[in-house]
């Protein structure tokens, strides 16, 4: 398939949004950009910051953010911006907490969607081990479902990892309760659901070009060769 | 329901035509909406299979896929082919030998006296041509679909979802989590998350045709030629249908044995004439030894020799 | 985050918010209520789930999520609430995503190949299909693509063929998602990109009578064409 490694390389140079990103930031309304980066972020985000990011003076940032505040109150929405510990975060409106819980308390909570089971899965197997390695394994970010896991108390921080800095993931011992173990060496093997032993990285298969039934790790490639 | 406006350009296509008036598959490309100069050049390098390398020859000399000259566009495809050397597996140069032979075939066509279709052979040959626009056709339809599926993509990576999720006195809330796989189902879930390959899956009908003995044939051959002292090679094999190739093979095999062990003897007067062959063996119950060098059989499968 | 896990408490006279949770919530003015629950999901909320959480009917929800989402965009506001795979969600605004990507570091996806592309395509329109069909479309084997496309998430098995027991794949949820569709049916036509039976037909017949595939330059072509 010799079309697979040249990917991106003709659409770089026009529909990249990296190239230009400077000159675009600061040509975008403050206000709509200041609410677009924090319906993202998940932790308060401090007015340097995103003066920085948005190529602002503070002044104008923090302005703007006491305004877009006021414009949810005074239009009743049901979130609201607030500075807390610092930085600037949507949060919902405590009057509207009855709705929040009642969405909490559903029941579909207690269960795991198969995309948090599947990261779960993945953390458990392959612990200590960061966010990036596991989007790669399973092939699609998972930074959301690993905020869930973290938020349920499943998956907890274990450092970092020495020579890139990415924070590290391990289970936790409320994991180990929930599935009905007393530890990690309780897990059962993969072996024995493995359909090849030596297949596991998901990573290494990214760059295999092309399926070939006749594979050096498919059974039986030595003799159909000869 | 209805549909996004945006994010949804019809994609050009160059719809250039030699006949003006033929009003069909082109039409509902429009005039190039953005630059696409030289795109051509870069995207040969890059085709995704035959058909991928017919329509951009197809569109470089900016024909439309219903009016192709085919003779033009057949030889740069075998240009291409033979340009690609040995780098290809066997698959990926199969599915182009079977496009090029349409082509051929069509071009071969277009080279004889232009006459009324009579004989199965042209219908054969309007069949494979119309089959092989069909395809296109389909083909260019889902590619242009991808064209949009690209744009779409693009479009929708500049939206990001909000999945900050629980606030903490929310979390706090939340019933305890119940994970009802069980500890074997969840290292299955850890095996298929971790290995989301398809079964690899072979496909060997074609490799079990039905085996044929050279040593078997041998015998027969010996039978023959011990009653009739002489026979062509045509009559030896007169006997098997036209499907029966590989046994035709395997008494030319056999001959070829028995040659070397001296139990016949060759003789052709022409090329391509009638190959006659002798017995040589004399009148002994003794049989040549026919070798099992064309039998064997990847598993040590004993051959009976009745 | 002490400060935060506080702010609710005021509110719950009651103590236990789960008590009168049910008539609290049958209170709360609809398009905030939403607005609250839509901050806190980390998938697209399905309209059943939304009215069955606030307890109104599935058409005033329904209502109400569309007078939201017009709402915010004549606002000109950097989020937008939109409806795709079957659920409503919180996005940033495209015209924002220099400011987000600012902030989002590894939030890009890895662009498809052309092959998955026209894999993706097929699947798409013919859905389930087996890998063999797909091949047939595109005129080259797609077993390695679409290992690309299931490592992906953007197709899964759907069971296998009777007959011929080959395995089915079908497109996901996140592919919808990743399209911004809000279902399969909002797929564009494939009809218009293939043209008209009757033109097929037409040019077969039209081919047979001078039996020349060079047709244009051919004698009798101009007879065959009127």
């Amino acid at each position: 398939m010799s079309a697979v490694s040249t990917q991106n390389s003709a659409e770089d140079s026009s529909g990249s949004p990296v190239g230009d990103l400077g000159s675009a930031v600061a040509g975008l309304d403050l206000k709509p950009a200041l609410e677009a980066v924090l319906m993202v972020v998940d932790e308060p985000a401090t007015e340097e910051h995103l003066a920085k990011i948005l190529q602002r003076p503070r002044r104008a940032v923090a302005d703007a953010l006491r305004e877009l505040a006021d414009e949810y109150t005074v239009q009743g929405r049901g979130f609201e911006l607030r500075l807390v510990a610092g930085g600037w975060r949507y949060y919902t409106r405590p009057a509207y907490a009855p709705a929040v819980e009642g969405f909490v308390l559903d029941g579909q909570h207690a269960r795991l969607t198969q995309a948090a089971l599947e990261t779960l899965a993945v953390v458990a197997y392959r612990q200590p081990v960061s966010r990036s390695r596991v989007s790669a394994v399973r092939g699609v970010n998972c930074d959301g479902v690993m905020r869930t896991l973290l938020q349920r108390g499943l998956v907890e921080e274990a450092g970092a990892e020495p020579e890139t800095g990415a924070i590290l993931y391990r289970t936790t011992n409320y994991f180990l309760e929930r599935m009905g173990l007393r530890g990690l060496d309780e897990l059962p093997e993969l072996a024995p659901f493995l359909p090849e032993a030596d297949a596991i990285e998901g990573e290494t298969l990214e760059g295999v070009p092309s399926f070939d039934p006749d594979a050096p790790d498919a059974p039986g490639y030595e003799d159909a060769d000869d | 329901m209805e549909p996004e406006p945006e994010g949804v350009p019809v994609p050009e296509e160059p719809h250039v035509q030699e006949e003006p008036h033929v009003p069909e598959a082109a039409a509902e490309a429009q005039p190039d909406p953005e630059p696409d100069d030289g795109r051509f050049k870069v995207r040969l390098a890059n085709f995704e299979g035959p058909f991928d390398l017919l329509l951009q020859l197809i569109s470089k000399h900016k024909l439309d896929v219903t009016e192709v000259a085919l003779s033009k566009v057949t030889d740069e495809f075998m240009a291409h082919i033979r340009a690609m050397g040995p780098d290809w597996d066997l698959d990926q140069t199969t599915e182009f030998l079977v496009v090029a032979a349409t082509l051929l075939d069509l071009k071969a066509a277009r080279l004889l006296p232009t006459a009324e279709v009579e004989d199965e052979a042209d219908l054969a040959l309007l069949e494979a041509r119309d089959l092989l626009f069909a395809r296109l056709l389909q083909y260019r339809a889902y590619k242009q679909i991808a064209d949009i599926f690209t744009a779409r993509l693009d479009e929708e990576a500049r939206r990001y979802p909000r999945t900050v999720g629980l606030e903490p006195h929310h979390a706090e809330l939340l019933p305890e989590v119940v994970i009802s796989i069980g500890p074997e189902g969840f290292a299955r879930l850890a095996v298929k998350a971790m290995l989301p390959k398809p079964k690899p899956q072979v496909y060997v009908d074609h490799i079990h045709a039905p085996l044929v003995s050279v040593r078997e044939q041998a015998g027969v051959v010996v039978a023959r030629l011990k009653e009739h002292g002489e026979a062509s090679f045509r009559v030896l094999i007169e006997e098997l249908g036209p499907d029966d190739t590989l046994t035709v093979v395997a008494r030319f095999l056999a001959l070829l044995e028995l040659y070397r062990e001296k139990a016949v003897a060759l003789e052709q007067e022409e090329a391509l004439g009638d190959l006659m062959v002798r017995w040589t063996g004399g009148d002994g119950e003794a049989e040549p030894t026919v070798t099992d060098e064309f039998d064997r059989a990847p598993e040590p499968e004993e051959e009976k020799k009745p």
